[in-house]
C-alpha cells in the first residue's frame, strides 16, 4: 500500500482529507518546498545523509525492547517497546526535525520557524539550528510559554528566540497560527519547520517520510528479537507523526493491527478531550492549511481542547489517519487522564521506563488489550518520547507533595537571593 | 449589476475607488453600523464584512484581536448574514463576504452562495481557499452572480498569475507585500511593479490593499490602481480615536 | 597494558593504590563477590548478555559525533564526542549498573543499596532495580536530597526508597559510609551498587570493567569515522568510571593522549574544588575501603570539597588513577566552576549538545586545548552524561531570571491549592 | 605485663570482664574523664578511647555523631594521645586505641605504635584494617609490646577464623552479630554457637561485643566469654541521664 502514490487521485489528497489550504501568498513557497521534497525523496543519498545524521547526532537506530515484567505481570501477549524516548533531546521529534533541517540546507534557507506545544518540538528545532548554524524563532503559546519553562529555557540557551503567542487559546494551534503569519511574511530566507503530520500538502507526507524511519527500524528488530511479527502496534496521536513513522513499517503486512491512541481528556462527553478520531465529536473541517477531522463547533471555529499531555492537546488530526480511519486501516482509541496517570506508574516501577505522558496514552491501550491475548501474541507499544523532562507536568500529574515543597523552598531560596 | 459593471460606473465619478473592512460583531453590530455610516458618508465604495473565525490565520494581530472578541461576545454567522443583509439594504455601497473558508466549508458551498446572495453581498474574499481548491464554489457562484474575489501576490509567478487571471472575476485583490495585514507598505516601485504584472494577466478591476493608510497612498496608487482597499488603518483609528477620528481619517484619506 | 593483571603484584592493588580496607564482617561478601566477578570476567557469555541488554534496553551503542561547527570555530584539532548521554537514564552509570545488576542476579540477592551524590547512580540503580525486580534502597546525603529533588522524585516512582543521610558534610561521602553501614548488617540478601571506579576491590576493577564498553565502542567508530586514533581523549573525573571507560579503549596505543579533568571549582589555592589529582591538595590515604588521593587534612580527616558538578564533588580518586598519573600514564587537568559554565553555553549553541555539568569539564579542558593543536589532529571527549535533567543546576549556574520568576509562579500555584 | 596476662589476672576475680568505649573529646575531653572516672569505680577492667575519624563508616548513628562533633570542637590526635597518657596514668583499668586507620597510616604505622606506647596504651582496635593488609603493622606492635586486637565476626568462615585466630594477640574481639554499633543484639544460640566457633581458633581472651547493654546480657555471657564490651549503651545513658546515670548504669550492668 503506497498512501502517497497520488496517481489516482488528487495530489496531497487521502480520500477526502489533505489538500493546501493556504493564503495565495505563500504558493510559490510551497511549491518550491514539494519540489525540493519530491527531489530529496527520489535521492537516495538525501535518505542515506539523513539516517547517517540521526545514526551519529541522535544514536539511531533506537532499539526495541523487551517488558517481560509487565508482560508476566498482565498475563497476556509479550510486549515490546520501540524506544524513541532515547534519542537526543528526548523524542522522535528530532528525526523530523533532522529531515527538515536536511532539506532546509538544499533549500538555501537560514531561518527557521516552528510552533511547540508542549515544548518537544521546539526543543528538538533549537537544537537542529544550533547544529546546522540556522537562525531560530520559536512560537508557543503564552499559557505553554508560562507551563513549560524548562524547554523554554533550554530553546534559549540554544540560542532559539521563543515568542509566547498571546492570541486565541495561547496554546498549539495558535502558535501554529503564529508561524503561518511569520512565514507569509519570511518566506524568502525562512522554512518552517512544521511538528507533525499535519498542516498542507507535503507536510504530512513529508513529516511522515521522516518518521517512517521509526517503523522501519522496529519492523527489522522485532523479526530479529521475537521471530515474528506483532499482532498490534500501539502509537500515540498528537498530530500523529510518531504514530505514522511506526506504523508506516506495518502498512503491507496485512495482520498487524494497528491503534492509535489518542487523548481522551476527561473521557467521552466530556468536551476535554483531544480525541478527534476514537471520540465521535470532531468533524471534518478546514483549518491551518489542510482538510480533516477537527474538534470545532458547527460553524467551524475551533474547539477549546484538553489533555494531560501537552503533546496530544491539538484540534486536527493528520489527515492520513482520517482516511485510515474511514477505511478502518487504523484502529482509533482514547486513553483519559486518569488512565496515562496509573499506567505511567506502572510502567515505571515494573520496568524501569519513564514514557512521556504522550506516550504513556499508547502504553494504557496496551495494557487495558494486553491481558485479553495469548501469551504468544505480540504487542508492539512506540515510546515516541522520554517523561524525565515534563518533571513538573508528572509532578502535577502525580500531585506530589514533596515536589511542591521543593518548589516552595526553592522560590524563597531566589527571592532571598534578591532581597 | 455586477461587480465589475458596478466598479466602471464608480470610476466614471472618482479616479480611485476605496473599499473598507469592518470584522462583524467588534466591537459590537452597533458600532460596526456606525462605522458603517461613517464609510458611507466619506463616499467608500465597497465595504468587505469579516465573518469572524477562530483561527484567521492571514490575519494581523488587530484583526486577530477583533475576530478573537467577536466570537467571544458569541457573534454567530447567522448574525452577520443578518448583518450583512441589513448592511446592503442600507447603504449604496457594495458588500462582500470575507472569512476563512472553513466557514464557508462547514455549512456547505450551496448554502454558503445562496445566504450571500439572500444577504445582499455581491462577492466574498476567503484567502485561505486556493485556486486548486476553488473551482466548485466558483461554478456555484458564477451561476449566482456572485464574484470570487482573487487575490494576486508579490510572490505569484507570470504563470501563477496568467492562472489567477484567467478565473479572476469582478475584481482582484492586489496583496501588496509579503505578510499579514496590519503592517505599513512601503509604496514604490515593486507595488507599480506587481501591479503592472498582475495587468498583463487580468482584465478586470484591480484594488490594492495591504497597508494602505495615508492620503500619500492614495495618491500614490492613482492611476495605477483601480480601488484602495482600507483594512486596519480604520479599525486602529476607530480604536484610538472612535466615530470623530474616524471620520477624520476617511475625509483625510479620501480628500 | 593490562592493569588488572595481578599476578606479578597483590591482587587489587595499582602500585601502591586499591586494597581492600574493610570491617571483618564483610571479608566473606566482598570475597563472595570478587569470586563471582571473577567468574563472570571469565564466562564470554557473559558480557554477551551484558552487551545485550545494553543495547535492547539503554540504546548502546551510543554513537560518536563529529562537532564540526565547534571545531571549525577554534581552528584547530577536530572534536569528537562520545555520546553516552544518549544512554536510557541519561548518564554513562547505566553502565555499571546493569552489569551489577546481572552480577547480582548471579550472586542471587533480591536486594540491592547504592549511594548517590547527583542523583544520577541512584537514578540509575533505581531503574535497574525496578527492571530487575530487586528491592532497592538509595541513600543520598540529606543536603543532595534538599538540591537534587528532580532525581529523588524519580527514584521514588521507579519504587527506591530513598534515605537523606543525616551524618558528617550530608553529601556523596557520607552516603557512602551509610551503604556500607547497611551493607555490614544485610549483606547476605543484599548487594552494593557502587557507583563509580572507587571503593574496595573488586570494585575499581569491575566498574572499570563494565564502563570499558564505552571506550571499546568508542575505538572503533573514531576509525571508522575519522579514519583513525585520536591524539587525545578528554573525560571528566569524578570518582573516574566514565574516564576508565572510555580510556581503556586507547590504553594500549602509545600515541594517545588520555587526560583526565577533575573539578577545579574555585580554583588552585580555593581550596575549594574536588581535584584530587590536577592540583596538589590531594594526599594519599585510606577511607571508605580503599587506599588513594584523598582531599584530607594531616590527620587524615576528609575536608569539604566543591564543584558546581555534583557528580564530581567527591573526595577520593580512582585508585587506578592514582597510579597512572604516578607512572604518567594520563594526564590530569582541572577546570573551575566559571569555565565550565561558559564551555557549556558554548556546547549548546554551536552543536545543539547539553552536556552534563561533570562531562563539560572535559569539554572545557578540551576547548582549551583544541586551538592549539593542528587541523589534522583528533580530539576524542566523553559525554559522560546530558545536562538537561539537571535544569535546576544549570539555571542556577546561569543565573537565569526567568526560570526564578518561573518558580515562584509555581511555589504560589502550590500555595494556592493547598490554601 | 601483656593483655593477656592482665585479663587472666583480672579473671581470678570476676568471672566476666568489662570493657568501656569513649570517643575522646565528645562531648568534651572534661567528660570523657568523668564517665572514665565512673567506669573506674563501677569496676571496669579495659577502656577504649576512640579517636573521632570524619568518615567512622563502621560506626552506628550515636557514634558517627560523637566523632562529627568531636573533630568540629576541634579534636586533634595529639589531645587524644595527651588524653590517653592522663587517663592510662590515673586508672588502673588497661587503655586501647579505637580508630580508623586512615588515623594511623596518616601519622606512619611506626609513630602510631610508638606514640601508643608512650601513651601507655596496650593495643588497639582499627576495625577498617583487615588481616590482609595489617602485617607490617602487627610485626611493629609486637616489638613493642603492643596488642592488635582482632575482630572475629558471625560472618567469617572456619577458615577464615583459623586464619584470625593464628595471628591473635592479648584479646579476640567477638563482633556479637552483624551491623555497625548501636543497636540491640539479641543474646542467644546464634552468639553461644559464634563464641564456639571462635574458641577453636584461638586461646587469647574473648570479648563480646556490639549491642551489650543490660545485666541479662552479662549473665548470659557469664562462662561463656571472657569479656563484655560495652559501648553505644553507655554514651547513651550518659546523653540522656549524666553523670547519675551512669552511675547507676554501670552499677546495674555490673550487680
Ligand atoms: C513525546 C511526544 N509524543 C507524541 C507527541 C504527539 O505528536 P505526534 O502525534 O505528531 O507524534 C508529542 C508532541 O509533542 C510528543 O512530544
Ligand atoms: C554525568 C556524569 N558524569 C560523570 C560523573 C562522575 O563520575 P565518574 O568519574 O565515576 O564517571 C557523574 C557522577 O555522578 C555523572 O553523573
Amino acid at each position: 500500500m503506497d498512501i502517497f502514490d497520488f496517481s489516482d487521485g488528487r495530489e496531497g489528497y487521502y480520500g477526502k482529507y489533505g489538500g493546501v489550504f493556504l493564503p495565495e501568498i505563500l504558493h510559490a513557497t510551497i511549491e518550491e518546498l514539494l519540489v525540493c521534497f519530491r527531489e530529496c525523496k527520489a535521492d537516495p543519498k538525501f535518505w542515506q545523509d539523513y539516517v547517517t545524521l540521526l545514526q551519529n547526532y541522535s544514536g539511531r537506530p533506537t532499539p526495541v525492547t523487551h517488558l517481560e515484567n509487565l508482560s508476566r505481570k498482565l498475563g497476556g501477549a509479550q510486549i515490546y517497546v520501540k524506544r524513541d524516548d532515547l534519542n537526543h533531546t528526548g523524542s522522535h521529534k528530532i528525526n523530523n526535525v533532522m529531515g527538515q533541517g536536511l532539506l532546509c540546507q538544499r533549500l538555501g534557507k537560514k531561518r527557521v520557524i516552528a510552533e511547540t506545544g508542549a515544548g518537544q518540538h521546539g526543543f528538538a528545532t533549537a537544537t537542529m539550528a544550533a547544529k546546522f548554524g540556522f537562525d531560530c524563532k520559536i512560537y508557543m503559546g503564552a499559557v505553554d510559554v508560562a507551563r513549560q519553562r524548562p524547554n523554554v529555557f533550554w530553546m534559549e540557551n540554544l540560542g532559539a528566540e521563543v515568542i509566547a503567542v498571546e492570541d486565541g487559546q495561547r496554546t498549539l494551534k495558535d502558535a501554529v497560527n503564529a508561524c503561518m503569519r511569520d512565514w507569509v511574511t519570511n518566506m524568502a530566507d525562512t522554512h518552517y519547520i512544521l511538528g507533525t503530520a499535519c498542516g498542507p500538502h507535503p507536510f504530512p507526507e513529508m513529516v511522515s517520510w521522516f518518521q517512517s524511519i521509526i517503523g522501519m527500524e522496529a519492523r527489522e528488530q522485532i523479526l530479529k528479537q521475537a521471530g515474528r511479527l506483532p499482532d498490534r502496534v500501539y502509537a500515540c496521536v498528537g498530530g500523529g507523526s510518531n504514530a505514522m513513522g511506526i506504523f508506516q513499517g506495518f502498512f503491507d503486512d496485512d495482520n498487524v493491527e494497528l491503534v492509535g491512541c489518542e487523548a481522551g481528556g476527561h473521557g467521552v462527553g466530556s468536551y476535554m478531550h483531544s480525541a478527534r478520531l476514537a471520540y465521535d465529536d470532531a468533524t471534518v473541517g478546514v483549518a491551518q492549511g489542510y482538510k480533516t477531522y477537527f474538534l470545532q463547533d458547527k460553524e467551524g471555529n475551533m474547539a477549546e481542547t484538553h489533555s494531560v499531555a501537552a503533546g496530544l492537546d491539538y484540534i486536527g488530526v493528520n489527515p492520513i489517519f482520517s482516511y485510515l480511519h474511514d477505511q478502518g486501516k487504523v484502529r482509533f482509541e482514547a486513553a483519559t487522564d486518569i488512565e496515562v496517570k496509573e499506567a505511567l506508574k506502572l510502567t515505571m516501577r515494573t520496568e524501569g521506563l519513564i514514557p512521556a505522558l504522550e506516550s504513556t496514552h499508547a502504553f494504557v491501550t496496551a495494557i487495558k488489550e494486553a491481558p485479553t491475548m495469548s501469551k504468544d501474541e505480540i504487542i508492539l507499544i512506540n515510546q515516541s518520547g522520554r517523561g524525565d523532562k515534563d518533571i513538573f507536568t508528572i509532578a502535577d500529574a502525580l500531585d506530589d507533595a514533596k515536589w511542591k515543597t521543593f518548589i516552595g523552598g526553592k522560590a524563597d531560596q531566589y527571592r532571598g537571593e534578591n532581597s | 449589476m455586477g461587480l465589475e459593471s458596478y466598479i466602471a460606473e464608480r470610476k466614471q465619478h472618482k479616479d480611485l475607488l476605496v473599499m473598507a473592512h469592518v470584522v462583524c460583531g467588534y466591537p459590537s453590530f452597533e458600532a460596526n453600523m456606525q462605522e458603517l455610516e461613517i464609510m458611507h458618508e466619506a463616499g467608500v465604495d465597497l465595504v468587505e464584512l469579516q465573518f469572524p473565525f477562530s483561527e484567521p490565520s492571514a490575519d494581523g494581530p488587530l484583526f486577530v484581536h477583533a475576530n478573537e472578541q467577536s466570537l467571544k461576545s458569541g457573534t454567530t454567522v447567522d448574525q452577520c448574514f443578518d448583518f450583512m443583509k441589513l448592511v446592503s439594504e442600507r447603504f449604496s455601497f457594495k458588500v462582500l463576504m470575507m472569512g476563512y473558508y472553513n466557514t464557508v466549508f462547514k455549512m456547505g458551498e450551496e448554502v454558503f452562495v445562496q445566504r450571500l446572495k439572500e444577504a445582499g453581498g455581491v462577492g466574498y474574499i476567503v484567502p485561505d481557499l486556493p485556486l486548486e481548491e476553488s473551482a466548485h464554489l466558483h461554478a456555484l457562484s458564477e451561476a449566482a452572480d456572485i464574484e470570487p474575489i482573487i487575490l494576486m501576490t508579490p510572490t505569484s509567478s507570470d504563470k501563477r498569475l496568467a492562472q489567477l487571471g484567467a478565473i479572476s472575476r469582478g475584481m482582484v485583490y492586489v496583496v501588496a507585500r509579503k505578510g499579514v495585514t496590519g503592517s505599513k507598505t512601503n509604496m514604490g516601485d515593486d507595488v507599480i511593479g506587481l501591479i503592472e504584472r498582475c495587468r498583463q494577466h487580468t482584465s478586470v478591476p484591480m484594488g490594492v490593499g495591504f497597508g494602505i493608510s495615508s492620503k500619500a497612498d492614495m495618491d500614490f496608487l492613482r492611476g495605477n490602481a483601480d480601488m484602495a482597499i482600507v483594512g486596519t488603518a480604520a479599525l486602529q483609528t476607530w480604536e484610538d480615536s472612535g466615530a470623530e477620528g474616524l471620520k477624520k481619517f476617511f475625509a483625510e484619506l479620501m480628500a
